[in-house]
């Protein structure tokens, strides 16, 4: 009898499978209340004072930070899960994952700081 | 009453061929025709040299599945009407290497099988007569008995063509005909065998093995409740 | 024996299944290029309203605004094949995933077709 | 490569031809005993063709109504017309139930009564329900089964071999030489103990619920190697064969309430069996069929009738016989809920077969003695237990019942046996037969052709029924095409996969044993069973109760009806068969 070994354990498959579709159903809530918010209600314009107005809010920061953690997750996961189906070798794919993981980290900071800096009014020069 | 058919196939004879190639026949059949037929008539007929595997022509010992103008299909049961226009492009199922025309490699799709442990594992005492089993729990494993592994799901599967080493739909629905079998003592052993990075997790519920199996089997839904399992069990 | 190497076999015949899926795929490798964007666009907050204005300015040109409803569209289809996704795996919807797949896609185009409108109405 | 030498010698304990239900069962009692086996098939041990029994495996289980060992015994013996041997019969019905419970325990999923226990449903001939059942797919879970029980019990399997030759020498069984059908090329397999399990021989008719597979291989090996036949004359043509195709709808369809409409739409079977209707045995059932056919009485004038389900209702359909509605759908676009399925008789079950005693030993004449080493189980074999006609679901519990005690058997043989010689040249017939078809020479006939002519003819004179002026015919046109046979050419001369090689040698065997079929069928002069001679309708035990041997001789057929019915008189004294 052949035998292939066609295992390569991970067992971490079924909780990001799990938080995908978890992450994915926060970020439907958030994206529609977002879209309703920003571009339906009002004229559609998006100015400096709107957004600062809103941020003052630490509510609205608290939802906006949620919100990039979870489609930061989703969508490098997302990365993540399409490239397993085609990336076989150990090598690339830790490249892969280290790469996902560092941008993530960028962009969570990035973000993070855009929304902490600019929500306090005060710190900006008039 | 017979009807003109062009039928194109592709043809690969590993003692002169390189490389696969399209052959085209032109015939006439009985309108009534199934591909198998048709593959027969060619075969007795025309052409010895091609090569096809077939047995029980009804459906059920899975020996002729095959890829039918773009999709896989048993060539026994396919009438050439549900395809229009009269003309057929026939080849190998798709994702496994071909041994000789429309003959592929099982070996590897048999040997994924036995990978998740395809047996009733028993642990408890054996009794005089038969395990109990309600009807409700017989009904739950009878759908995925039905499997007749042909290949048709596994070759079909889009997530199998970019990785060889997957699992795939037939051996997943195998593991779930015993974990969801009341009787068996092997669950946690062959869960631990699906919860794997070439296992349940390659499932995208892409929904082509449903489309291909020619029992009808709920495929996907097999698979989502295994995940289901995998995570509860984890939690 | 011959061994076929196709990442993906195009002529296999693409059924509601193997469709949804591979625009699903699309749609969300578009979605994270987009929120990079977005994050980096966002970050101009930082540098005070000027920049910022001036940069919003330009995202609500015409041109902007056709591909803010293309975006809007693409968010749509993930979000509501999302959906589909989410009840065949927990909710047992394996069986009638096309019936789904029309239903949800037939809701998510109202919403695009109505929310564009909204969008492309922003134009002045 | 060329074929003129092995490609391989295996030496290996036992050697199981065909993956059938009998040969899996023998294959997984041998490795259970810890003995080294080979499965050979010409396909895959899933694709093969027990897998298409659809109705049951009989067992006097008692699950759902009264029930017993001698109301089992009575009825397969009324039903062979009491051409079985009854000490067969008696332990096959003992086996019977423990082979059951063993395969629920290797995790078969039957279908369930309501307190969980196995489900049996009525079938054709037997007085109570005995049928345990999954669906309509009995066959192909048990064969499925018995697969991966293999493939725990590391089975060796050589998929895709064709056995070509058997090594026999002074009634001693040395092994098999078979052909590599994948890569070509022909192996030799040295074995203590062989097993033939190769099935039936449906294919040498036209319409047969029989797989492209079924060709009876080992029966004419058997014939080549100077051994004999037994009762070949009877082989059994099931009512409900899908028309024009030939292909079974299960005999559950009837168990479950069907009923069997003619041209009129009169239940006919009131006329042939007024107390069992639908439910009589299958050799009286298509007689049945035949006649209305005959007589003018088809669905508009034409050669079918019809099986009517439309008062089951869609549940009960779609519960108990999906496949019977998706075969009808399928190949005939008749919706089985809705309207009533075209159906005609169709050969599907051989009776006859290599002769064994009761412990499934070859036998090579009629005071049984047996070739040493060699075993046969399923429908391959001839152990007298269906005589002149079998019942419904005994067939999966023969080959399951015969293959688990043939294993058996051969563990015990094996034990205390060691390896004979093989001869100097055992590859010597196999190489010559497949050298001939492959070169060639000049011959033009195709095989397909041939085959064809075959089948038809036999299904005409050698059907239902039968009568001396038909068979004589058949016999000329067998001969006629065993010539035409000689100069057979092949398209395909390359060795891996070689459709063209695999299947004109299966005309070949076709050919060597259907002429044994056709001359037993024209020396018995008589009516049993599924044999119906229309010149001598009437069953005669005063000649005729004895079984058939036959052996192929240079000078042709040589038969020999010495071999007497096993009958207990003082339980089963031969009456008349009545439904």
């Amino acid at each position: 009898m052949p035998e292939k070994n066609y295992r390569e354990t991970s067992r971490r498959g079924g909780t990001l499978w799990l938080l995908q579709r978890v992450s994915a159903v926060v970020i439907f809530v958030l994206l529609m209340i977002h879209y309703v918010t920003y571009h339906f209600i009002g004229d559609g314009t998006i100015t400096y004072d709107k957004i600062t107005a809103k941020m003052a809010s630490p509510w609205f920061n608290l939802t906006q930070i949620l919100f990039l953690v979870t489609a930061l997750f989703h969508g490098l996961n997302g990365i993540w899960m399409v490239t397993e189906d085609y990336i076989h070798q150990r090598a690339p794919r830790l490249l892969l994952a280290s790469i996902l993981i560092i941008l993530g980290l960028l962009l969570l900071y990035g973000g993070t700081s855009t929304v902490l800096n600019a929500g306090y009014p005060g710190r900006v020069s008039q | 009453m017979k009807e003109s058919i062009i039928v194109k196939i592709l043809r690969y004879q590993p003692e002169k061929d390189q490389k696969p190639h399209w052959q085209t026949y032109r015939l006439d059949v009985p309108a009534d025709s199934t591909i198998l037929d048709i593959l027969n008539e060619i075969h007795w007929n025309h052409d010895g040299t091609l090569a096809y595997r077939r047995s029980c022509r009804s459906a059920i010992c899975g020996s002729c599945a095959m890829k039918v103008n773009g999709q896989n299909v048993l060539a026994c049961e396919t009438p050439m009407h549900k395809f229009r226009g009269n003309r057929l492009k026939i080849e190998p199922l798709p994702g496994f290497p071909i041994i000789k025309d429309l003959v592929v490699d099982m070996d590897g799709f048999f040997d994924k099988l036995q990978r998740v442990k395809p047996y009733m594992v028993v642990d408890k005492p054996i009794p005089d007569k038969e395990f109990l089993q309600s009807p409700e729990e017989f009904s739950r494993i009878r759908e995925s008995a039905y499997c007749i592994l042909c290949g048709a799901c596994t070759s079909s599967c889009p997530s199998l063509w970019a990785n060889e080493n997957y699992l795939g739909p037939a051996a997943l629905l195998k593991a779930y005909r015993f974990i969801f079998d009341s009787r068996d003592d092997g669950t946690d052993e062959r869960l631990d065998i699906i919860n794997d990075r070439n296992g349940l997790w390659r499932c995208h519920t892409i929904f082509n093995c449903m489309e291909a199996c020619p029992k009808h089997i709920d495929i996907t839904g097999c698979i989502s409740r295994l995940k289901n399992r995998v995570v509860d069990n984890s939690l | 024996m011959y061994k076929r190497r196709k990442p993906y076999d195009l002529s296999y015949t693409h059924f509601v299944g193997s469709w949804a899926w591979l625009l699903h795929r699309l749609s969300g490798l578009a979605l994270i290029f987009y929120l990079c964007l977005h994050v980096w666009v966002i970050h101009t907050l930082t540098l005070g309203p000027e920049s910022f204005n001036r940069l919003m300015a330009f995202l609500t040109s015409p041109l902007f605004r056709i591909l803010e409803a293309g975006l809007w569209g693409v968010i749509l289809y993930h979000a509501f094949n999302g959906v589909r996704v989410i009840v065949v795996d927990f909710f047992g919807g394996s069986l009638s995933h096309k019936k789904l797949f029309l239903v949800l896609i037939a809701v998510a185009f109202l919403l695009w077709a109505a929310g564009s409108a909204v969008i492309i109405g922003h134009i002045h | 490569m060329k074929p003129e030498e092995a490609r391989s010698v295996h030496q290996i304990d036992a050697v199981v031809v065909g993956a059938g239900l009998a040969g899996l069962r023998a294959a997984l009692e041998l490795a259970r005993n810890g003995i080294e086996v080979a499965v050979l098939t010409k396909v895959y041990p899933t694709r093969s063709h027990s897998g298409a029994a659809q109705g049951g495996i009989a067992a006097a289980l008692a699950n759902v109504a009264e029930d017993s060992l001698e109301l089992h015994m009575f009825d397969t013996i009324k039903g062979s017309d009491y051409l079985g041997d009854q000490n067969v019969i008696e332990l096959f019905v003992q086996e019977a139930r423990k082979t059951v419970y063993d395969f629920e325990h290797m995790g078969v999923p039957f279908s369930r009564t309501e307190d969980g226990r196995i489900n049996q449903r009525p079938f054709g001939g037997h007085s109570s329900p005995r049928a345990c059942f999954s669906a309509d797919i009995t066959g192909h879970v048990l064969l499925h089964t018995l697969y991966e029980q293999c493939v725990r019990h590391r089975v060796h399997f050589y998929n895709e071999f064709q056995v070509v030759s058997l090594v026999i020498e002074d009634h001693v069984s040395r092994g098999v030489v078979a052909w590599d059908i994948r890569h070509g090329g022909l192996h030799l397999f040295h074995a203590k103990a062989v097993l033939l399990a190769t099935g039936g021989y449906g294919r040498a008719f036209k319409i047969t619920s029989n797989a492209h597979a079924n060709t009876g291989d080992s029966l004419s090996l058997i014939l080549e190697a100077g051994l004999p036949l037994e009762d070949m004359e009877f082989v059994q043509f099931h009512p409900t064969g899908l028309y024009k195709h030939g292909i079974l709808l299960s005999e559950a369809a009837r168990g479950e309430g069907g009923y069997l409409l003619n041209g009129k739409g009169d239940r006919f079977m009131a006329t042939y069996a007024k107390e069992k209707m639908e439910l009589a045995p299958r050799d009286l059932v298509s007689r049945a069929e035949q006649t209305e056919i005959n007589e003018g009485r088809g669905v508009d004038g034409k050669d079918y009738v019809c099986l009517d389900l439309r008062h089951l209702g869609r549940e009960k359909i779609m519960d108990r016989l999906p496949q019977v509605w998706e075969l009808a759908l399928n190949y005939l676009k008749v919706d089985a809920i809705e309207a009533p399925v075209p159906i005609q008789p169709t050969a599907h079950y051989s009776m006859g077969g290599i002769p064994a005693n009761i412990h499934t030993e070859v036998i090579f004449n009629a005071s049984g003695d047996v070739v040493a080493g060699l075993y046969t189980a399923g429908e391959a074999s001839c152990l007298s237990l269906h005589g002149a006609n079998r019942l419904g679901t005994n067939s999966l519990q023969d080959a399951a019942t015969f293959g688990r005690l043939a294993g058996g058997r051969m563990a015990d043989f094996i034990r205390q046996a060691g390896f004979s010689s093989l001869p100097a040249n055992p590859l010597d017939r196999a190489r010559d037969r497949i050298g001939h078809l492959i070169s060639g020479g000049n011959g033009r006939e195709r095989h397909a052709l041939i085959r064809e002519e075959l089948q038809q003819n036999m299904t005409r004179h050698a059907g239902v029924f039968r009568n001396a002026e038909g068979l004589k015919q058949l016999l000329q046109t067998v001969r006629e095409l065993q010539e035409r046979y000689r100069n057979v050419r092949i398209d395909d001369v390359n060795h891996p996969f070689n459709l063209d090689l695999m299947e004109a040698l299966e005309v070949g065997h076709l050919l060597n044993f259907s002429e044994v079929i056709v001359e037993g069928a024209l020396v018995r002069t008589e009516s049993r069973g599924a044999h119906f001679r229309t010149d001598y309708p009437k069953r005669n035990d005063q000649n005729w109760l004895a079984h058939t041997l036959a052996w192929k001789t240079d000078s042709g057929v040589h038969l020999n009806h010495d071999k007497t019915v096993v009958i207990y008189m003082d339980r089963f004294p031969p009456q008349e068969r009545k439904y």
